[in-house]
């Protein structure tokens, strides 16, 4: 059927009997896809330190801090707000200790706390918030892992 | 009691607070019936409402190089006369406040003042957008308000009077759209030129001239002009329905008719690609064109077939 | 010289315009043929075979429509050549011994097998091209031979003009330039039709405190490279927007970035940088440092 | 006009034509545009410059940010300049991947182009349901690479991530109820006389006219000139995966709407040709994190037409030069040269018409340290500002 005019004559009328497409999202969520690359996760057990994560980081959005090498105690202090969510990271590291969870992507907040996060153990990341104690350091989120 | 009754009907019903309120349902009415049509939610019931509210607690901006009077008191002029035209309709069927022979020329001359203000207070303003906007309402004001009135005045000459209230009443037992289709269409599209809806929007195209004449306003000022057209909506359609849907007789037929209407109208809003306005005055002069021929029909059957 | 045969529908004429009055009178109608618009680049082609070859055109249409056909081929501004006409391939095949009798053939041009049936007879190279997708390349390379090439008919244009020529990498060619061979090799290029001008390149070299400028044009996957050096401390460069008009963007973010003045652009308002930057601050010179972004 | 003072109307940077920062002055006589001028650079990030500052790596993916629509287009197009420079050739499949990503952004691209000419003309309908189904292509890229946007689908060397059965699956469906879409779309901007009488005649741009200025991408295309960086020098898989060049004669605003809306056949033929021949192997190779010394230039045919990049190496872990030309760049002279002479509701369609990008153009910000301003101090600026 063409029409020389009102070309989109079907779907409009059609559209009077569908439910619209707008997903009504805070209210209705669909899940994220596998691959979604939302915040990323740092598993400490194999990371040998090698900074190759932090090396190629477009926004310089991840820090890792060596608390004592031999012992393999490393703490990630990981910028959220910087991040560019590409997964170069997760890419450069040859130990699979990164990841980018593909449940957390809610990330708006009110603040800018929230956005910088310790991964470690909770002692080494104990260690690293004192030390910044007393400097304008906002207050962060330890993450057990 | 003599005093109540004309305070009432100027400030509750039916002008006033009653098509105010039916202006603004109307207009979330049609914004969402266009929102189905292009498979989206749309908004919720009290948009129209909260934007007039939001318009009217904020600060109203004059610009400079205006006339401070004239910038006031349009929407204001614009308003009244939209409200005035009110008084003239049948609304939910009921007999109109003011009726006399000839009030179907008033009325369609009120609703062109509110046009005319519009282009007026583009004009006011030394804005560029403004300008061309006025300089394109005006230009579709002189376009459709012919045909318009020729399609009004369809269902007059065979109803034998100019008044609203008698033609209302000579519909209730004659479906016009039937004998009349062509006028029955201009007169729905006519209505789209008043009210500049798309695809007649070139005079406040927002992808060429912004907000067209009202770009310069902000706050009261762009409220009123807004109420202005969502009372021009309700009376317009109210008209078409009383002269062409087989009348108005009480207030269901007044809604149904005149949803039904608003559906038909929605419907042709999103069917179209936006007119050039050199296309849009083409347009009209097919359709005057056409309402003549219709008009010479209607005189040599002398209405005896109706 | 010898003759190349070109079959006018679809490789040189694209009457798809009318393809739908196909079987109605109209179809041959003078009016309606000239509307047929020319194939991209055919043009083009066929001025580069003429001064080599007679070109003999011929066409699946009927007598009728020759002098529409003529009158097409001039009007399109197409090089001269005889005109022959046979509806069908069998009608076509069947004109093979008139057109031996004139001229000898290198080879021909069409777009069906049937048109290879009829180049065999003729005996000479048979070259089927994609009926409305001609790639003129192939005609060059068969036709023109290597040298023609788009490449080659660069290098050819700029050896004379330039200083020195490199063929940095494949489909590559360098033009090493002065300031006053620039306007010349340009428009060789320009005058040939060869290519566009794609961009305009600087390079800040602080050590020999000069700045090189790029022109890079582009034709399919050749690139020409016009290589400028001036000097870094007076910067100045003449404009080739006479020539090429569509190099005035380019030249403004020249001007703007590397602080070259450029000899009679036509407009040199500032392009990209704010209003409010300074004037003798151009940022992708190699002494502007980036300010650390400030955060807060 | 001669005597009166010049009626210019701007358009942008801020206006609701264009939602990006682009700044266009005509000049009207009446409803009659009679002169063009552009102004660009309000969203400049001075990103040439900033790829000096940084390594080859994470050039990568500020080159991807350049453009939020053909992201994948100027990764790519780096990418292949870097791996070139760097004597490396990324894996059959990776090259397969980089092409069928190429290929479905192209789908986005066009769709998303469709809609916002659509809502130039005022026909929001159309353009309400361009971008409902691009959604599918959207979801599908999501679901491919794991980003609506930037799809950081390159690395140098190869690509991230595979494409299974899974996404195969998905991928083909979406492209089948797009390719149904598209038809449908096709007719209604060809044969909608409310909407070609908007576009036919509008903007034309003559081939000789086009050759002239250099237009490239669909623009050269609608203009009869068969000019595709996929045909004339194939990259990634383009050779294995040849394509056929759309090209319309008219140089109007219609054929330039055909030829989008063809190419999107093109594209999906070639996305269902990719998935079905999908070379196996690896996705990257080893990549040198120094890269040799030398100059190499990299093409890549973006959705608006050919991206163009000379990248210069001195043989350290940061490029001496990366110079970007995008696609707009070209084709804006096109549109100060046809503007003159058409109706003013004309200038948003044809602007359109060549699908700017102005996010493509502008690379360079400002950043100075001043202090914040309260809300009064910045009202009283704004009315110094203005007085």
């Amino acid at each position: 059927m063409k029409l020389p005019i009102a070309g989109m004559l079907r779907d409009v009328v059609e559209s009077l009997f569908k439910r619209p497409m707008t997903e009504k999202y805070p209210f209705e969520k669909h899940p994220a896809p596998e691959r979604l690359r939302g915040e990323l996760m740092w598993n400490p057990e194999k990371c040998t330190g090698c900074c190759l994560c932090s090396k190629d980081c477009p926004s310089n959005a991840i820090e890792l801090i060596t608390i004592d090498k031999k012992a393999k105690r490393f703490v990630m202090e990981y910028h959220a707000d910087r991040c560019t969510y590409c997964a170069q990271c997760v890419q450069n590291c040859r130990f699979d200790c990164l990841n980018m969870s593909n449940t957390q992507w809610e990330l708006a907040a009110l603040s800018r706390k929230p956005f910088t996060v310790y991964y470690g153990k909770d002692e080494d990341v104990q260690i690293i918030l004192d030390k910044q104690a007393g400097a304008k350091t906002p207050q962060p989120k330890p993450v057990t892992t | 009691m003599d005093i109540l009754q004309p305070i009432i009907a100027l400030f509750f019903f039916p002008a006033g607070l009653f098509v105010l309120g039916n202006g603004l349902a109307y207009m979330w009415v049609d914004r969402k019936l266009v929102a189905q049509y292009q498979n989206r939610i749309g908004p919720r019931w009290f948009q129209p409402l909260a934007d007039v509210m939001k318009l009217l607690s904020k600060e109203e901006i004059i610009p400079e190089n205006v006339d401070p009077r004239l910038f006031i008191g349009l929407p204001l002029l614009a308003l009244a006369c939209a409200l005035t035209a009110a008084l003239y309709a049948p609304l939910l069927g009921f007999q109109p406040v003011l009726s006399f022979e000839g009030d179907l020329i008033v009325t369609v001359y009120l609703l062109s003042v509110v046009t005319m203000s519009l282009a007026l207070a583009g004009s006011n303003t030394a804005d560029r957008f403004s300008l061309i906007g006025a300089v394109r309402t005006l230009t579709q004001l002189f376009s459709y308000e012919a045909p318009f009135l020729l399609a009004l005045l369809g269902p007059a000459i065979v109803a034998g009077s100019w008044q609203i209230s008698t033609i209302n009443a000579f519909a209730g037992n004659h479906w016009i759209v039937l004998t009349q289709p062509i006028g029955f269409v201009i007169a729905l599209i006519g209505l789209m030129g008043k009210l500049e809806l798309p695809p007649f929007d070139a005079p406040e195209a927002e992808t060429e001239i912004v907000k067209g004449a009202l770009t310069e306003y902000s706050g009261r000022g762009l409220a009123l002009f807004q109420l202005a057209k969502s009372v021009e909506l309700v009376v317009g359609l109210t008209l078409i329905a009383a002269f062409y849907f087989g009348g108005i007789a009480n207030p269901i037929t007044f809604f149904l008719k005149t949803l039904i209407l608003l559906l038909v109208l929605a419907g042709l809003q999103s069917l179209f690609a936006r007119f050039r306005i050199e296309q849009t005055a083409r347009w009209w002069r097919y359709a005057s064109l056409l309402l003549l021929v219709q008009w010479v029909i209607i005189a040599v059957l002398g209405g005896k077939t109706l | 010289m010898k003759a190349v045969l070109v079959f006018i529908d679809g490789i040189i004429c694209d009457y798809r315009q009318r393809e739908h009055l196909s079987g109605t009178p109209d179809y041959i109608k003078r009016d309606v043929i000239l509307k047929d618009a020319p194939m991209p680049d055919s043009r083009r082609g066929l001025h580069e075979l003429a001064p080599r070859y007679n070109l003999v055109y011929m066409a699946a249409r009927p007598e009728e429509a020759r002098k529409a056909t003529e009158d097409w081929l001039a009007a399109m501004n197409y090089p001269q050549g005889p005109l022959f006409l046979g509806i069908t391939p069998a009608d076509r095949l069947a004109l093979a011994p008139a057109l031996l009798d004139q001229f000898e053939f290198e080879g021909g041009l069409g777009t069906h097998w049937e048109d290879n049936e009829l180049h065999l007879e003729l005996g000479c190279k048979s070259i089927i091209l994609k009926e409305f997708e001609v790639d003129w390349e192939i005609v060059r390379r068969y036709l023109l031979g290597q040298e023609h090439t788009a490449l080659h008919v660069a290098i050819d244009l700029l050896t004379p003009r330039a200083l020195k020529i490199t063929e940095p990498a494949v489909h590559r060619v360098d033009a090493y330039l002065d300031a006053g061979r620039l306007l010349p090799a340009v428009k060789s290029l320009h005058d040939a039709r060869w290519g566009y001008l794609s961009a305009i390149t600087g390079l800040d070299d602080v050590q020999a405190n000069e700045i090189e400028v790029l022109y890079h044009f582009c034709n399919r996957a050749a690139v020409a490279t016009l290589r400028v050096r001036i000097s870094r401390d007076k910067a100045a460069i003449p404009s080739i927007c006479s020539i090429k008009a569509g190099a005035t963007f380019f030249e403004r973010e020249l001007s703007e970035m590397f602080g070259i003045e450029v000899l009679g652009t036509p407009n040199t308002d500032r392009l990209f940088l704010p209003d409010e930057w300074p004037p003798d601050v151009h940022p992708l010179r190699k002494d502007y440092i980036v300010p650390e972004p400030v955060e807060n | 006009m001669t005597t009166l003072e010049k009626f210019i109307v701007p358009i942008g940077p801020q206006h609701p034509a264009l939602k990006e920062p682009g700044h266009f002055e005509f000049t009207v006589d009446g409803e009659t545009v009679t002169a063009a001028t552009v102004r660009l650079g309000y969203v400049h990030r001075g990103i040439e410059k900033a790829t000096e500052n940084r390594n080859w790596t994470q050039n990568l993916y500020l080159l991807e940010r350049i453009c939020g629509i053909c992201s994948h287009t100027h990764a790519l197009c780096y990418s292949l300049g870097v791996e070139a420079l760097a004597e490396v050739t990324a894996p059959p499949r990776a090259q397969a991947i980089r092409s069928l990503v190429a290929e479905l952004e192209r789908v986005h691209s066009h769709l998303l182009w469709l809609g916002v000419a659509a809502h130039e003309a005022g026909f929001d309908t159309l353009f309400m349901y361009s971008w409902r189904d691009r959604e599918t292509i959207m979801d599908v890229l999501e679901g491919l690479t794991g980003n609506r946007v930037n799809y950081s689908a390159n690395v140098l060397g190869g690509v991230k991530f595979d494409v299974d059965d899974k996404q195969t699956d998905t991928i083909r469906r979406g492209i089948d109820y797009l390719e149904e879409r598209t038809h449908h779309y096709l007719s209604v901007v060809t044969t909608d006389n409310t909407f070609v009488q908007r576009t036919r005649g509008v903007g034309t741009l003559p081939r000789e006219q086009a050759e002239d200025i250099g237009v490239i991408g669909p623009m050269a295309r609608a203009s009869g000139i068969a000019r595709d960086v996929r045909v004339d020098a194939p990259y990634a898989a383009y050779a294995q995966f040849p394509v056929n060049v759309i090209v319309e004669t008219a140089g109007d605003l219609e054929a330039r709407f055909v030829v989008r809306l063809k190419e999107l056949f093109e594209s999906y033929r070639l996305i269902r040709e990719i998935l079905e021949k999908m070379p196996t192997g690896d996705l990257t190779v080893r990549m040198p994190r120094k890269v040799k010394e030398g100059e190499t230039i990299s093409r890549v045919e973006a959705p608006r037409g050919e991206a163009f990049y000379f990248i210069k190496s001195n043989g350290g872990e940061k490029p001496e030069r990366v110079k970007v030309r995008t696609p707009s760049l070209c084709n804006f002279t096109s549109v100060i040269a046809t503007a003159p002479g058409h109706q003013l509701a004309d200038m948003p369609m044809i602007l359109a018409g060549i699908d700017p990008c102005f996010s493509c153009n502008d690379r360079m910000v400002v950043l100075n340290g001043e202090s914040l301003m309260t809300w009064e101090q910045l009202r009283q600026y704004g009315i110094e500002y203005y007085k």
